[in-house]
């Protein structure tokens, strides 16, 4: 067989490195099953970079992938601003590529690249979501938190815009940055506002914080955060108060799918020390993307952004992926979460759904 | 605003500044007798809360959950492992740089940091993501109106004060303190009053990396929530907090940590065009403080003579 | 000699990382006595008195205190071995009191008694550092700081101390009035060994003189001998 | 054999070593080579140093400067073209001549005059957003590398007062302070483009437009990073030879004397405000111009790339290579940017390896790499 | 020869308290053309203080000084040596880690040229200002020590102290000076060192133009042959003033500061 070279790229180290990590694996998990595939044309060899959450690494890491010939596809970036550096570089050296978990909606719309694809959602079709599904369970008044990089700045962004529409209010909203420890004081004010959510644009460590240091204050109000809080390790790190915690998600559940177990069971049975992660799946998906693209096409970068292009309902763990012409997965279907005894469960399978359980302030 | 409200906002305030004073309270002790800056000590005293934690689970896997028990085995342990780290630190990175030029050893310590910070998140089980930190201590809470006062908050506070209070009496008031002193202001005569400098030199770090266990339990008690990057920056501002109150007295660690924690505070609850500046307003305030005392503004009396 | 020696160095040598400075010196303090160690700028007498309290070891060579060899103890039990030093160019701790700098010279000794009474006989000698007792040692003018270094070195209460040069600096009428109180210190039996550039006065105070001459001992005797030995007289007075 | 014969061949035999292994360790790989390679450089100097043919070799070299300085460029020039067509190996290179440059510029603050500076990535910082905000203007784009530097030393004169009242630590709150405000700064304010960054237009002199390849014939094309490594490599010989002139001058005297004892330097007429002024500027001008370059070459800012960390990069170079030693600094440059890149393959373990790395170095070679040498004005002339 | 009389230098009335310590005690002298005065006192008396306040490292709580004609009681550090007071310390000051002529340099600073464009664009100029100052440091130090001259690019921080101190002196020396300041310099040296030291020092006060000195010596030896006359401070006043040998003489110096026989 020929030996085939495709690749990573995500954050390995530093404060993000968990979801890296899991993303990681999950493309290797793929590059793994199809190499002991016996059908596979090709051998394949997976070439892992490390952008650092920072986008002079991720650039330079995005050159080295795109201008090495011999790497065919490449799935990259769980970090937005990282992303909207390196899209350039795939463009200008023809590196057909699927996003795995960056969610800022430029990354495909932003520009007109042919080679850039995105398995995930965007945070638009999130906050439509959770705006809707929120103001749907009755709550009138939110105070924002949100942390101040792209991510947090969107989530805030784009959930105030769906909320108006929806006609819920906020109160006030926080920027904090993103290695902040304390959140007390803009908690007391919030706690003075007395709203009946508080949403949280962000990632888990300081999902964490802020909701456990809501307790400490004596808030009560719901606590909603947007998909970067989706992990176990936040329920790991807030212990029991996460109970009755939302959260929304790009993609169909995965164990809900018949390929979703499948993944999560040879995840497993693959021995990585480190979880799958939120985004593990997306990873997943979009590496077996580019290798089915590979085995049908050959491994031809011009060829495979081709045969991207033209990707319709397409089977995958995460759901039927199909791109717009900005390479964009359409059918991002969001699901919504809420933490039941110490796990996240979808909200039409919970207690509360049936209204066994209920929301805090219902 | 009212009264139960600004009530919150000074006890948040004061919890806040008592973790960066005791940060800074370590930075003034290492500044004091060595002359350097141990840069890995928000990095300890993350370690020191790891090693809290673990004690914590280890604790509970043989069953005793008494939370008194608990806490006592998780400070006894944390600030043992640490003082013993702070002296392994001192004695093979610290001392055999003390000749080298002062900058270096801001250098080793950093990449110190690194190490200890890139070692928690990659040998730690599950390292890179948060834990759940115990509540240890009681958690009556007594509300008045907006204002809320937690027991464990109250004990927190008490505990950090009473620490910081230990540590100067020890400085400025015990042959200990006296020799920690002049040790670092030349090495070679105090070692001619008769002074084990290597010996000093070893416990004054661990008792630096002691007060930061202590900090960093306070720390995990008080948000209930850990992480490997926790030390980072609780350590430049700690440090940051040292030198605006001024090197070289315990006191102007103190200043400075409250200080900071009440310019942050102040930022994120008055500044009416958006909070997010509270960190460009905190910084810029400091920076003009140093401007206007450039030597901290608890000043080091000078010494030099021409 | 009749009287045992407190400090005995034999046939020590001993280097900086560049040049050798000690090539074989072997000196004798006798106890109760005050020897004293002569030569010109560079000789290497610091460097001796570095050897014996274990700054710079030396390369071989013995150093007994009552018969204890000192060769490879770590300062502070040298100290500990009842040596004390006033060492070359004061020393003081410049961001301490004057207090804290006395108190420091007694470093090991723990009872407060004792140490209250010693620092009382210090200011008996010193008046001005009493005066001046919460000034910053560091503030102080050259001959005020020699003042501490002699009272923290007091401070010890040693068998043995070890002067380096306390005249550098001093007014002519402290110079003199220096001598006397490192005479008076030997009445109270503590034995002196000190280094010194100002030959006369140095004699003499001293029972017992070396020269030290390019890291060797050049001349040796009684100090009567040696104000009459006339090398020594053309090389080093003035 | 007359001894400046053997002194030439002696240096070209080292340019041609020096060139072999810069070409190896650029092009290797595989984990294990690497590691042999840094094992066998490291024996080989332990082993030179052992047996004195380092100190003869850098008399030598100070004999032959201007030939010694020929052979570096003339080295660097023959790796550059080996990799012409491999765009990654360029990027690295003329990433670390930037380094190099914004380097230099701290040398000149806490290397020569003591003026301590951990807002090193800040002052980067500025001339990249400088040359993302000027870039798509019609200032021609040279100017706005000048522009970058400019603007950084404007800026950073908001700090010289506070820098010029203090000292030591409490000069390094100050900046460090400034490279935390900076970031937010950047962060929260979304006019200059936010958490997400800025787009910066590419290099174009005179209608040559530095991001596309450089054909030379039908099958000859270069990478277009090969703009940039020249216009780097230019940079960094005209900065080095401001540095050389700089420290071999009266200035860098006043420079000295400003950081060893401002007390006697007063004394002898020496304005300690304004050295410490024009070095403060003159660095932050350096570190801009650096910055402007780099933020064209990448065509993609953020402000996460100026984060404190980066800062301390910074800095760890300058005290890895030896404070105020110019090819200290440029092998510090090297070693720092390229060693993190070349441990890839060990993942989310680097930075501990590269820390670990950094502590050794540090702990048997306290003084840096390469020691600055005591000033000579005139090279070889010894009065 | 005639000499002239004009006044260098004029103390008057200075006074310099530190919190509670008066260190300089409504002092008043004055300093003549060539002239050598012996600042001496106990220790603690305000002799450096007074260098001090001269060379405007403090500055004066009261009265003001006078230096050729101008009034400098205020003026920086950098503006009095430009005037031409140059100085040595009393704990040597000079830069370990530069050579010998880097530290000369330092003292000749106001007769370089430190314009930007001369130092980095014009080389062959600086070039030759590099070469003849050389020149001129090597021929001063040549005075002092010649084995000094020869090492002219070897780190101060290698020599012994006695050299150091004579680099001190020729840093101070090498920019002509009208006034220089000696504090101490003979401290530590053996009687032959300092006679020696004392002989360079005259040598060197033919060689300048108007060089006056003010030396602060416990070495009365020394005082004894080169001052032209001697200042008695005591607790930051001065106590007495005249020949050394009228001074030595006096009473009140007995007492304070000699130690009569
Ligand atoms: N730390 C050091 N490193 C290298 N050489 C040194 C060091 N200290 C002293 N020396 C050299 O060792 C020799 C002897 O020095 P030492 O201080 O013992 O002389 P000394 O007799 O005490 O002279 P002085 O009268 O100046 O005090 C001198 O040549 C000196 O330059
Ligand atoms: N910076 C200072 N802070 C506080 N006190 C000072 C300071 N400088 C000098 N003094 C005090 O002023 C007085 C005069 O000191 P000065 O140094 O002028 O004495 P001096 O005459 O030079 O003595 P010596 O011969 O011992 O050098 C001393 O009592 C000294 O303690
Ligand atoms: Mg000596
Ligand atoms: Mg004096």
């Amino acid at each position: 067989k020929d030996k085939v070279k495709v690749a990573f790229i995500g954050p390995l180290t530093g404060g993000v490195s968990a979801v890296g990590v899991g993303g990681r694996n999950s493309a290797e998990l793929a590059v793994q099953l199809r190499n002991a595939d016996p059908s596979a044309k090709y051998e394949y060899e997976l070439v892992t970079q490390d952008s650092e959450c920072k986008p002079n690494v991720g650039v330079q890491a995005a050159t080295k992938v795109a201008s090495d010939k011999s790497i065919i596809g490449l799935v990259g970036h769980y970090c937005s601003a990282v992303a909207m550096g390196a899209v350039d570089i795939y463009h200008k050296f023809n590196l057909p590529m699927s996003v795995w978990g960056a969610v800022l909606p430029d990354v495909t719309y932003g520009n007109d690249y042919k080679e850039i694809h995105r398995v995930n959602g965007t945070m638009i079709n999130q906050n439509d979501v959770a705006a809707k599904f929120m103001t749907d369970q009755g709550y009138k008044t939110w105070v924002v938190l949100y942390d101040t990089t792209d991510y947090g700045k969107g989530h805030n962004k784009y959930f105030t815009e769906y909320l108006a529409k929806n006609g819920g209010e906020i109160l006030a909203d926080f920027g904090v940055s993103s290695d902040q420890q304390d959140f007390t004081a803009e908690l007391t004010k919030a706690k003075q506002l007395n709203p009946d959510v508080i949403f949280f644009g962000g990632l888990t460590p300081l999902g964490v914080r802020i909701r456990a240091q809501m307790e400490k204050l004596g808030i009560t109000a719901q606590f909603q955060g947007a998909s970067g809080i989706k992990s176990d390790s936040f329920i790991d790190g807030v212990g029991e108060l996460s109970e009755g915690v939302v959260s929304f998600l790009e993609g169909a559940p995965v164990d809900k799918l018949p390929g979703g177990q499948y993944f999560i069971e040879k995840y497993k049975a693959a021995g990585f020390a480190e979880s799958e992660e939120a985004y593990g799946p997306f990873a997943f998906a979009a590496m077996n993307l580019i290798l089915d693209g590979i085995e049908e096409v050959g491994p031809n970068r011009k060829k495979l952004t081709k045969y991207l292009g033209k990707i319709q309902d397409h089977d995958s763990i995460v759901g039927k992926i199909s791109f717009d012409d900005h390479g964009q997965n359409t059918v991002a279907a969001i699901t919504k979460y809420v933490v039941q005894d110490g796990k996240w469960v979808v909200w039409e399978d919970s207690e509360y759904a049936t209204g066994a359980r209920k929301l805090a302030g219902k | 605003m009212d009264v139960g409200l600004l009530g919150q906002f000074v006890v948040n305030g004061m919890m806040l500044g008592m973790m960066y004073a005791l940060v800074a309270v370590g930075f003034t002790l290492f500044f004091g007798v060595l002359d350097v800056i141990k840069f890995s000590h928000g990095d300890v005293l993350m370690v020191g809360t790891f090693a809290g934690f673990s004690t914590y689970l280890g604790l509970t896997a043989i069953g005793i959950d008494n939370a008194f028990v608990q806490l006592v085995g998780v400070l006894v342990v944390s600030i043992a492992s640490m003082a013993l780290l702070g002296a392994i630190i001192a004695r093979y990175l610290v001392l055999p740089l003390k000749s080298a030029p002062p900058l270096n050893t801001l250098l080793v310590t950093l990449m110190l940091g690194t190490v200890l910070r890139e070692s928690i998140r990659l040998f730690y089980p599950d390292g890179s993501n948060p834990k759940h930190f115990p509540s240890l201590l009681p958690t009556d809470a007594w509300s008045f109106g907006s204002f809320t006062l937690r027991a464990d908050s109250v004990i927190l506070l008490i505990g950090g004060l009473l620490v910081i209070i230990g540590v100067n009496v020890l400085i400025n008031r015990t042959r200990l303190g006296l020799a920690i002193r002049a040790v670092a202001q030349d090495e070679e005569t105090a070692k001619c009053m008769g002074i084990n400098f290597k010996m000093i030199v070893l416990l004054t770090f661990a008792l630096g990396s002691g007060v930061a266990a202590f900090a960093g339990v306070m720390n995990g008690l008080y948000y209930n929530e850990i992480n490997f990057g926790m030390g980072l920056l609780l350590g430049v501002i700690g440090f940051s907090a040292a030198i605006v109150g001024g090197l070289g007295n315990i006191y102007g660690a103190i200043l400075g940590g409250f200080l900071f924690a009440g310019l942050q505070t102040l930022g994120a609850v008055a500044l009416p065009f958006a909070s997010a500046y509270k960190d460009v307003f905190a910084f810029a305030v400091i920076i003009a403080l140093i401007a206007w005392r450039p030597t901290g503004l608890i000043a080091e009396k000078t010494s030099e003579r021409v | 000699m009749a009287t045992a020696s407190a400090l005995e160095v034999k046939n020590i040598y001993a280097a900086y990382d560049s040049a050798d400075v000690l090539e074989g010196v072997s000196l004798s303090v006798p106890a109760g006595k005050i020897t004293c160690l002569l030569g010109s700028n560079g000789a290497g007498k610091s460097t001796i008195i570095r050897a014996i309290l274990g700054l710079t070891p030396p390369r071989s060579g013995d150093i007994l205190v009552d018969d204890q060899s000192l060769v490879g103890l770590p300062t502070h039990k040298v100290i500990a071995a009842g040596v004390a030093c006033i060492p070359e160019g004061r020393k003081v701790f410049p961001k301490m009191t004057v207090v804290d700098n006395l108190r420091l010279g007694g470093y090991q000794e723990n009872s407060e008694t004792v140490l209250r009474d010693r620092m009382d006989q210090v200011f008996d000698i010193f008046p001005r550092l009493k005066e001046r007792r919460n000034q910053l040692a560091g503030t102080m003018s050259g001959g005020e700081q020699a003042m501490v270094s002699i009272g923290r070195g007091l401070m010890a209460a040693p068998k043995v101390l070890l002067i380096d040069e306390p005249s550098l600096g001093l007014s002519p009428l402290f110079v003199k009035e220096n001598f006397n109180i490192i005479q008076r210190i030997n009445n109270q039996g503590i034995t002196v060994f000190l280094v010194e550039q100002n030959v006369h006065q140095t004699l003499a105070i001293a029972h017992y003189g070396y020269v030290l001459s390019q890291g060797r001992v050049v001349a040796q005797g009684t100090a009567q001998e040696l104000s009459e030995n006339k090398e020594v007289h053309e090389a080093y007075f003035g | 054999m007359t001894q400046s014969l053997k002194d030439k061949l002696v240096i070209l035999l080292l340019a041609a070593l020096g060139t072999a292994f810069m070409v190896t360790f650029i092009a290797i790989e595989e984990q294990t080579e690497i590691f042999a390679l840094l094992l066998v450089a490291a024996a080989l100097i332990v082993a030179a140093a052992k047996f004195g043919v380092i100190k003869a070799i850098s008399q030598c070299l100070s004999r032959n400067e201007k030939l010694m300085n020929g052979a570096v460029i003339a080295a660097v020039l023959v790796v550059v073209f080996w990799f012409r067509e491999d765009h990654f190996p360029l990027l690295m290179i003329a990433t670390v001549m930037m380094y190099v440059i914004a380097c230099f510029g701290l040398n000149m603050q806490f290397g020569y005059t003591g003026v301590v500076n951990f807002a090193g990535a800040a002052f980067f910082g500025i001339g990249c957003y400088t040359a993302a905000v000027l870039g798509d203007t019609s200032v021609p784009l040279l100017m706005v590398i000048a522009l970058g530097g400019i603007a950084a030393a404007i800026i950073g004169s908001i700090l010289i007062i506070p820098v010029l009242r203090t000292r030591g630590h409490y000069a390094a709150v100050v900046t460090i302070a400034f490279g935390l405000l900076f970031r937010t700064f950047l962060e929260v304010n979304d006019t200059l483009g936010g958490p997400q960054g800025l787009r910066v237009p590419g290099m174009n002199l005179f209608g040559w437009d530095f991001n596309s390849n450089i054909e030379i014939s039908e099958n000859i094309e270069l990478s277009f990073y090969m703009n940039y490594v020249i216009l780097a490599l230019i940079m960094v010989i005209l900065a080095f030879v401001l540095m050389r002139r700089i420290e071999r001058s009266w200035i860098g005297l006043n420079f000295d004397a400003v950081r060893l004892d401002e007390t006697a330097a007063a004394c002898f007429g020496i304005d300690i405000k304004r050295w410490k002024i024009t070095a403060f500027t003159l660095g932050n001008f350096l570190a801009g111009t650096a910055g402007a370059l780099y933020a064209m070459m990448l065509g993609f800012i953020a402000p996460s790339n100026f984060a404190f960390s980066d800062s301390l990069i910074l800095v760890s170079i300058v005290l890895l290579g030896g404070m105020g030693s110019l090819w200290g600094t440029i092998l510090a440059a090297g070693l720092v940017v390229l060693l993190p890149e070349k441990l890839q393959a060990i993942q989310e373990y680097r930075f501990l390896i590269y820390a670990i790395v950094m502590i050794l170095i540090l702990l048997f070679r306290p003084q840096g790499i390469l020691p600055r040498g005591l000033r000579a004005y005139i090279p070889g002339w010894r009065g | 020869m005639e000499q002239q009389q004009e006044t260098v230098l004029a103390f008057r009335g200075l006074t310099r308290r530190f919190g509670g310590v008066v260190a300089l005690n409504q002092f008043n002298m004055e300093l003549t053309n060539r002239q050598i005065v012996g600042l001496i006192g106990p220790n603690g008396s305000g002799k450096t203080t007074s260098f001090n306040v001269l060379t405007g490292i403090y500055a004066a709580n009261g009265g003001s000084i006078e230096f050729l004609g101008q009034d400098i009681t205020s003026w920086p550090a950098q503006k009095v040596y430009e005037a031409g007071v140059a100085r040595t310390f009393q704990r040597s000051r000079l830069c370990l880690e530069l050579s010998i002529f880097d530290n000369i340099m330092i003292g000749n600073h106001k007769r370089l040229n430190h314009g930007i464009m001369f130092n980095v664009f014009q080389r062959k100029a600086l070039q030759k200002q590099i070469t003849e100052n050389h020149e001129e440091a090597r021929k001063l130090l040549q005075i002092f020590n010649p084995a000094l001259a020869d090492k002219m690019f070897e780190p101060v921080g290698t020599l012994r102290m006695i050299d150091r101190r004579r680099i001190e002196i020729c840093r101070a020396l090498i920019s002509h000076p009208r006034l220089l300041l000696l504090d101490e310099p003979s401290a530590g040296m053996t009687h032959e060192e300092t006679r020696e030291l004392m002989e360079d020092i005259l040598e060197v006060r033919e060689m300048i133009d108007g060089l006056s000195i003010i030396l602060v010596e416990h070495e009365m030896g020394m005082i004894e042959r080169v001052t032209d006359k001697c200042i008695v401070l005591n607790f930051g006043q001065k106590i007495c003033e005249g020949a050394y040998r009228d001074v030595a003489s006096d009473k009140l110096v007995q007492e304070a500061y000699l130690g009569g026989e």
